[in-house]
């Protein structure tokens, strides 16, 4: 192990295109050729994936690839900054999120989302659960009920159910984590996006949320971005593969998918250099 | 091997700059003592009870009395119709720039909303007695009033405190992590919502302090009332009325003048010592809600 | 209510183009949008129709003469001249006096105190609390203190500029704390990291890297102090001085002073004099406030 | 700056008196604000002759002036009233001497609002209703003045205590320096009290003359019945003393030390006298009668 | 690969003393029973360790366990921070550097140290590197040699040798990289402390940081804190791995060594579970 390092300098496939390997069967969400900008800066670039009915799908990549680029595009979340931009579609059930009359804000109900840091708001546990039908004005018969129920979904009921009317911010981070998943929950999402969901959880916090995610992919269809390799095989069906590609022009750094197709074939078998040198540590 | 080149240099440099810190530390012992001493000088003359219950505040007529009541009830007029003026404003204006203005938008706008806090107190005092109060009140109005109200007063005293309480409140909502609106808006919130039902609430102690610290802005203030507010120290019981606020007081008692130690200039250090303990409190109050949102995140 | 399990179906449930007018587009969220932009266009308002109201009232006399003539019983005649010197001999000790004595204030309460040491968090609640309090309070202090020192006639340069420079001290202070906490502190830990003393990093590196920062501060502070009148009229600045200040110890009287005396002549000259006075007052505020965001959006880094 | 100066009614230079050619220091003058722009014109003009010459005019009100020239902190006292016993007693004890100039005449004019057509002369004694001490909290309409005027409410407007005026007026209308009710808006910048009575119907108040007739639109001054019939306050009514009681004479106190010692100061103050016309009429005061002038050159002529 | 996830948590392993295994033959700087605080918080306790002499050793284990702060008390970087405070000795040729009478100014100029985001100072390339020599009176013939020099061994020269006059802010994350490393080397240090140099680069700029570390082992000890497993494998003689421990009684966090070795013995031969369990990725 001393000192083998003398690999020559990795370099990055001259392919552009990215490969679309895997074929979904039940395919509730198509990406086509989706580019990316933030203003003139194009992160992401010629896009094009399948998202299965009730799979969890990993984005897997070195750091700046775009996944979370990416992944916020699927549910418009992009359109919260100034100067994002995408081209291409991104269909759901049939109709394109990026279309004509389409509510953005529609879009995000019906696509939860989770983020790296649990961000509970700073109000009661049951305040955190009921804002989403709240705001959204969803008709709710008991929202007593409805609390329970997605709390109990997110397997955080017994842990809370005694403590709904304390603050939020006063739960580990793996509660709190598995609050945000119960609060995306409550508004009755298809599709739930996580982007690195467990990057500042614990290993025992990080296991609940995986043995939750395997819970509630049985109703909800999973997209996750991890930094984890070993997660990502963990818990994922699928595993799509980026990276970021230099342009030689301007030195600009644009993400890319490389690879796409089942974890098993990913991490096992994977047909592009770049995805093994990758998976097998060579860099990143 | 460690051992190290002497320094004395960065001793002595240490030193200055401490001392350079103490600054702040002896000013305020140099307005307690400034505002004590007088001020112990005029309590051996009047009770402090008659003086902060009294409610006939004539100090250098024959027949004298030192009830400062009708002093703090004009404060307290122009300080309410100030914040009614700059609360609502300021807040609307934070949460114009914090939650919905682009960052090419808010260079714009906050040095505009700047440049308010700037005017010269005089220039402003001069627009309320001149435009405020003669114009619009009394010209386009018909409203009923003298040549002074606390109403005048008070409001352009409110449009100049709009951007403190607007800056403080858009630091502590820009404080509240942007995580909380993403978090929001992947629920399915519209601008608005997150606006009110998250930012708000979240940066609720910050906006409180911009409100408190708005207070002994108006509480302070002394030209504008000095120069549109009256001069007649009376109990005040409308908006309409004129009345002399504490500062106001004290700017016109220094412009005649007063012999050192007579009682005149110790009423003048009396009527400081209040209103420096009421900005004081306030301030205290300010500064804990400050640090209570700082903490928060 | 329709259960949970339902919307999991997974067959296209309600389409996304609701027919509906978007969310952000319904009349409650336009409507809060308009009256927050109605607060901060009442301000604006208000700010434009006061310039317009002065400009109006002090356009015609404002001239050469104003910058030129000292002051007069005749209003034709009748000059600022006095009271801009003045002004500047007071802005400008105030400046000497304050902005060296607030960065090192700043430089020690962020780079150099132990923030837990008692001593230093009442230094820094005392510059907080300073900041807030009255100006005439300050005015109330310096006139203690030049009796107490001493002092016959308290109308001086330096007696009006301890006041402004007391006054401002904290504002510049607290800019200045801003400036250098903005100083990212990998900057710091690299330039202690090879060998070099606190005070060398704080000179060579956090310093000029908080230049446009405590610049920024400091010509805000000072324009406030220009605008000051409360603490100098305590002070007995309301003379009429017809001749030019020349030093620490001579008479003075400042702008807004000059403009608070003419108000209160008779003559309806003097207003307008007073009047066009302010124009000069608001042209230098509106002057540096433009330097100062022209230097915050020039030179200030992004990190 | 020259042609200006033409057309600014300022004495003409060269008329023999060169006494302040040559001379710098300063002169520090104090005092009555009423009497302020007199010595602020003198000292305008005399910039001419001793441009080298700093003169400062500060406005502490007749009483404030007082206390600091009997403090030996100023070099000119103006002086809206003689100095009072206690105050002379102050310069005693300090050691001041000094010597009192007259020089102007002021009619400290009643005025009213422009709208009010019925109060067009009041007696002293009507004065004293409206202004005495014992009115305070009571005498709240014009009505209770005199039952033939309407039903309005009174505003009160004047002079801060500080000032001479104050306590001219107290004296002369209810019959001991500062006693007056405290129900009225008091203020040592006499504009104020200006726009106090210009924005109120019911308005009344008292200031110098001067003010009066710079703001016709503003204000109207009443005529005073001080037991000889109603005069108006006019330059001949206040100069040949029918405008009584509320004529007055101003006056300059000046410390015998300074214009002993003080080159600058004796040189300005003996300009001031000599060019006592031109500087009344441009402050707008009243100048001056022979006798008066005659007075005041004996004065300094004590002064040496 | 698919849902293979049904290990139990995993627990903390018990014991608390921190497992020496290797030794080193020519020690640099030695580790005695050091504990770090922060105030009364106890970040990381009872470490020992050795730090060979022209080596490389690489201190790996999850976030939150105290490598940084273990590695900014090797040259009293934590010396700056209000409230920290080091227990029990490190030893540097002999010599405590806690010991009394020495200065922490000149520990520092000894052990040099690059930071996880690159920092060059706001100044032109040149000034960044004779910025020490200036600061720390060094007695220099020229100058314009010794940037010649550092900047060589960084690797960095010939890529920035006719713009030494521009900032070195406009410098690729990569090249701020080395010219930190460069800016370390100017003042001829003995060791050089690296708190994951390359967490901010890509995978390319990353290789290059790698070999320079390869190549500035013939003449400096490195000491270098990563996330990164696969680096430590890749560049580390040694590797030392440390978690946190939680305390029974209050819930905080310490950091402790669970164990030294050579890198291949820790990779391929680890004795302590918590080790097998990090490697082979199960936690973290
Ligand atoms: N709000 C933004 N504005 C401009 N550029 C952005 C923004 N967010 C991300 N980028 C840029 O887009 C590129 C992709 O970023 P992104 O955050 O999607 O990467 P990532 O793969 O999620 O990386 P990481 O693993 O570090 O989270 C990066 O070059 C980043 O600098
Ligand atoms: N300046 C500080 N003040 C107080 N606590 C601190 C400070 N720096 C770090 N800590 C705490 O000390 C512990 C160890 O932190 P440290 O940064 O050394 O961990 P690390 O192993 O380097 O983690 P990472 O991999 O995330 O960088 C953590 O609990 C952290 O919160
Ligand atoms: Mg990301
Ligand atoms: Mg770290
Ligand atoms: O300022 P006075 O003339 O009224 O004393």
């Amino acid at each position: 192990m001393e000192n083998t390092h003398d690999s020559p300098p990795v370099h990055l496939h001259p392919v552009q295109t990215s490969q679309v390997t895997a074929t979904v069967t039940r395919p509730i969400m198509k990406v086509n050729d989706v580019d990316v900008y933030y203003g003139d800066f194009r992160a992401v670039t010629g896009v094009n994936l399948e998202f299965g009915l009730n799979e969890i799908t990993a984005l897997i990549g070195p750091s700046g690839c775009g996944k979370s680029t990416l992944l916020r595009s699927l549910n418009r979340m992009n359109d919260l900054i100034d100067g994002a931009r995408v081209d291409g579609e991104i269909v759901f059930h049939g109709e394109n999120i990026y279309g004509k009359g389409v509510d953005p804000i529609e879009v995000r109900r019906r696509i939860g989302m989770v983020f790296q840091k649990p961000n509970p708001f700073p109000k009661s546990i049951y305040d955190n659960i009921a804002y989403g039908p709240r705001v959204t004005g969803m008709k709710v018969d008991s929202m007593d009920d409805l609390v329970e129920e997605s709390l109990t979904r997110a397997a955080l009921w017994d842990e809370v159910k005694d403590k709904l009317k304390q603050s939020a911010i006063g739960l580990s981070g793996g509660q709190q984590q598995r609050l945000c998943i119960a609060r995306a929950i409550s508004v009755r999402p298809d599709v739930i996006l996580m982007d690195e969901p467990c990057a500042s959880l614990d290993p025992i916090a990080t296991m609940r949320i995986e043995d939750l995610m395997h819970e509630l992919r049985e109703q909800y269809t999973i997209i996750i971005v991890t930094h984890n390799m070993q997660q990502a095989a963990r818990v994922a069906d699928r595993t799509a593969f980026f990276t970021a590609q230099i342009s030689e022009g301007t030195g600009a750094r644009t993400g890319v998918l490389v690879e796409y197709g089942t974890t098993t074939q990913i991490f096992e078998d994977p047909k592009d250099q770049r995805t093994e040198d990758y998976i097998s540590g060579r860099f990143g | 091997m460690f051992a190290g080149r002497a320094r004395p240099g960065e001793a002595v440099i240490k030193f200055v700059l401490r001392l350079a810190s103490g600054v702040a530390i002896l000013t305020t012992i140099g307005i307690v003592i400034a505002l004590l001493v007088p001020a112990i000088g005029f309590f051996r003359e009047v009770p402090v009870f008659d003086f902060l219950f009294g409610d006939r505040w004539a100090p250098r007529f024959a027949d004298a009395s030192f009830g400062v009541v009708p002093l703090v009830t004009a404060t307290l007029w122009t300080t309410a119709i100030a914040l009614l003026v700059a609360v609502p404003l300021g807040l609307g204006a934070a949460l114009l720039l914090s939650e919905y203005a682009r960052p090419s938008l808010r260079k714009v706008l906050k040095p505009i909303l700047e440049v308010l806090a700037g005017v010269p107190t005089v220039v402003y005092g001069l627009f309320a007695l001149q435009f405020i109060q003669a114009t619009v009140f009394r010209e386009w109005l018909q409203l009923d009033t003298g040549a002074f109200s606390v109403l005048a007063a008070g409001l352009v005293m409110g449009i100049m405190i709009i951007p403190t309480v607007a800056s403080i409140s858009e630091d502590a909502m820009s404080a509240v992590p942007m995580s909380f609106r993403q978090g929001s808006a992947a629920l399915g919130a519209n601008r608005m919502q997150t606006s009110l039902r998250v930012v708000f609430p979240a940066a609720l102690s910050g906006i409180m302090a911009a409100i408190v610290l708005g207070i002994s802005r108006a509480v302070g203030e002394t030209m504008i009332v000095a120069i549109a507010a009256g001069n007649q120290a009376r109990i005040v019981t409308g908006p309409l009325e004129q009345g002399q606020t504490m500062t106001g007081f004290i700017a016109n008692a220094a412009l005649g003048d007063s012999r050192v130690g007579s009682l005149e200039y110790d009423t003048l250090y009396a009527v400081g010592l209040l209103l420096f303990a009421i900005t004081l409190i306030v301030n205290f109050i300010s500064i804990r809600l400050v640090r209570r949102f700082r903490q928060a995140y | 209510m329709r259960s949970l399990q339902d919307s999991l179906a997974g067959a296209p449930t309600m389409p996304l183009s609701t027919g509906k007018r978007p969310r952000e587009q319904r009349p409650a969220p336009m409507i809060f949008l308009i009256v927050l932009w109605l607060s901060l266009l009442i301000a604006v308002v208000f700010l434009i129709t006061l310039i317009v109201n002065i400009v109006l009232e002090g356009g015609s006399r404002f001239g050469l003469q104003l910058f030129t003539e000292y002051p007069a019983s005749d209003p034709d005649r009748a000059g600022a001249r006095p009271a801009i010197l003045g002004s500047i001999w007071v802005i400008g000790v105030t400046a000497v006096l304050t902005i060296p004595l607030g960065i090192a204030a700043a430089v020690h309460l962020e780079e150099f105190a132990d923030k837990r040491h008692w001593f230093n968090r009442a230094i820094e609640l005392n510059v907080q609390n300073l900041a807030a309090v009255p100006s005439i309070v300050y005015g109330l202090l310096a006139l203690a203190f030049l009796t107490l020192v001493g002092v016959r006639d308290k109308n001086i340069v330096i007696g009006g500029a301890l006041a402004l420079s007391l006054l401002i001290l904290p504002v510049i202070i607290i800019a200045t704390r801003e400036a250098i906490r903005a100083v990212p502190s990998e900057i710091r830990d690299g330039s202690l990291a090879l060998g070099a003393t606190k005070w060398q990093t704080t000179w060579r590196q956090v310093l000029p890297a908080s230049v446009p920062g405590i610049a920024t501060g400091s010509i805000l502070a000072l324009s406030r102090a220009l605008g000051e009148a409360a603490p100098l009229l305590l002070l007995g600045a309301l003379v009429f001085v017809s001749f030019d200040p020349n030093g620490l110890l001579s008479g003075f009287t400042t702008l807004p002073i000059q403009i608070f005396n003419w108000t209160g002549r008779p003559q309806e000259g003097f207003h307008e004099l007073a009047a066009a006075a302010s124009i000069i007052l608001l042209m230098l505020l509106l002057l540096m406030n433009g330097l100062a965001i022209f230097i915050r959006n020039r030179y200030q880094k992004r990190w | 700056a020259l042609v200006l100066t033409a057309c600014g009614g300022q004495p003409a230079a060269g008329d023999g008196s060169t006494e302040g050619a040559g001379t710098s220091g300063s002169v520090v003058a104090d005092g009555s604000s009423t009497v302020a722009p007199l010595t602020e014109a003198a000292a305008d003009f005399f910039r001419d002759e001793a441009p080298d010459v700093n003169v400062t005019v500060a406005t502490s009100g007749t009483g404030g002036g007082f206390a600091k020239f009997c403090a030996d902190e100023t070099d000119i006292s103006n002086a809206s009233r003689p100095i009072k016993d206690e105050e002379a007693a102050l310069c005693e004890e300090a050691g001041i001497e000094y010597t009192e100039i007259i020089i102007a005449n002021d009619g400290l004019s009643v005025v009213v609002n422009p709208e009010n057509d019925f109060a067009q002369c009041l007696t002293v004694e009507q004065l004293n209703t409206i202004w005495g001490p014992e009115a305070e909290g009571t005498v709240t309409n014009w009505n209770q003045v005199d039952p033939s005027f309407p039903d309005l409410p009174l505003a009160l407007f004047g002079a801060g205590t500080d000032s001479g005026t104050f306590d001219y007026f107290t004296d002369a209308i209810n019959g001991e320096e500062g006693a007056i009710r405290t129900d009225y808006s008091p203020s040592e910048d006499d504009n104020i009290t200006v726009q106090g009575v210009a924005g109120d119907e019911g308005a009344i108040g008292f200031l110098g003359l001067s003010y009066v007739e710079e703001n016709p639109d503003s204000l109207k001054a009443i005529e005073v019945d001080g037991g000889a019939g109603c005069v108006a306050p006019t330059a001949e009514t206040v100069q040949d003393g029918t405008y009584s009681p509320l004529g007055r004479p101003l006056f300059i106190y000046v410390n015998n030390a300074s214009y002993a010692d003080k080159p600058q100061v004796k040189s300005f103050v003996d300009f001031y006298v000599e060019s006592e016309a031109e500087v009344a009429e441009a402050a707008l005061f009243i100048g001056l009668t022979e006798e008066q002038k005659a007075t005041a050159q004996d004065e300094l002529a004590t002064l040496g």
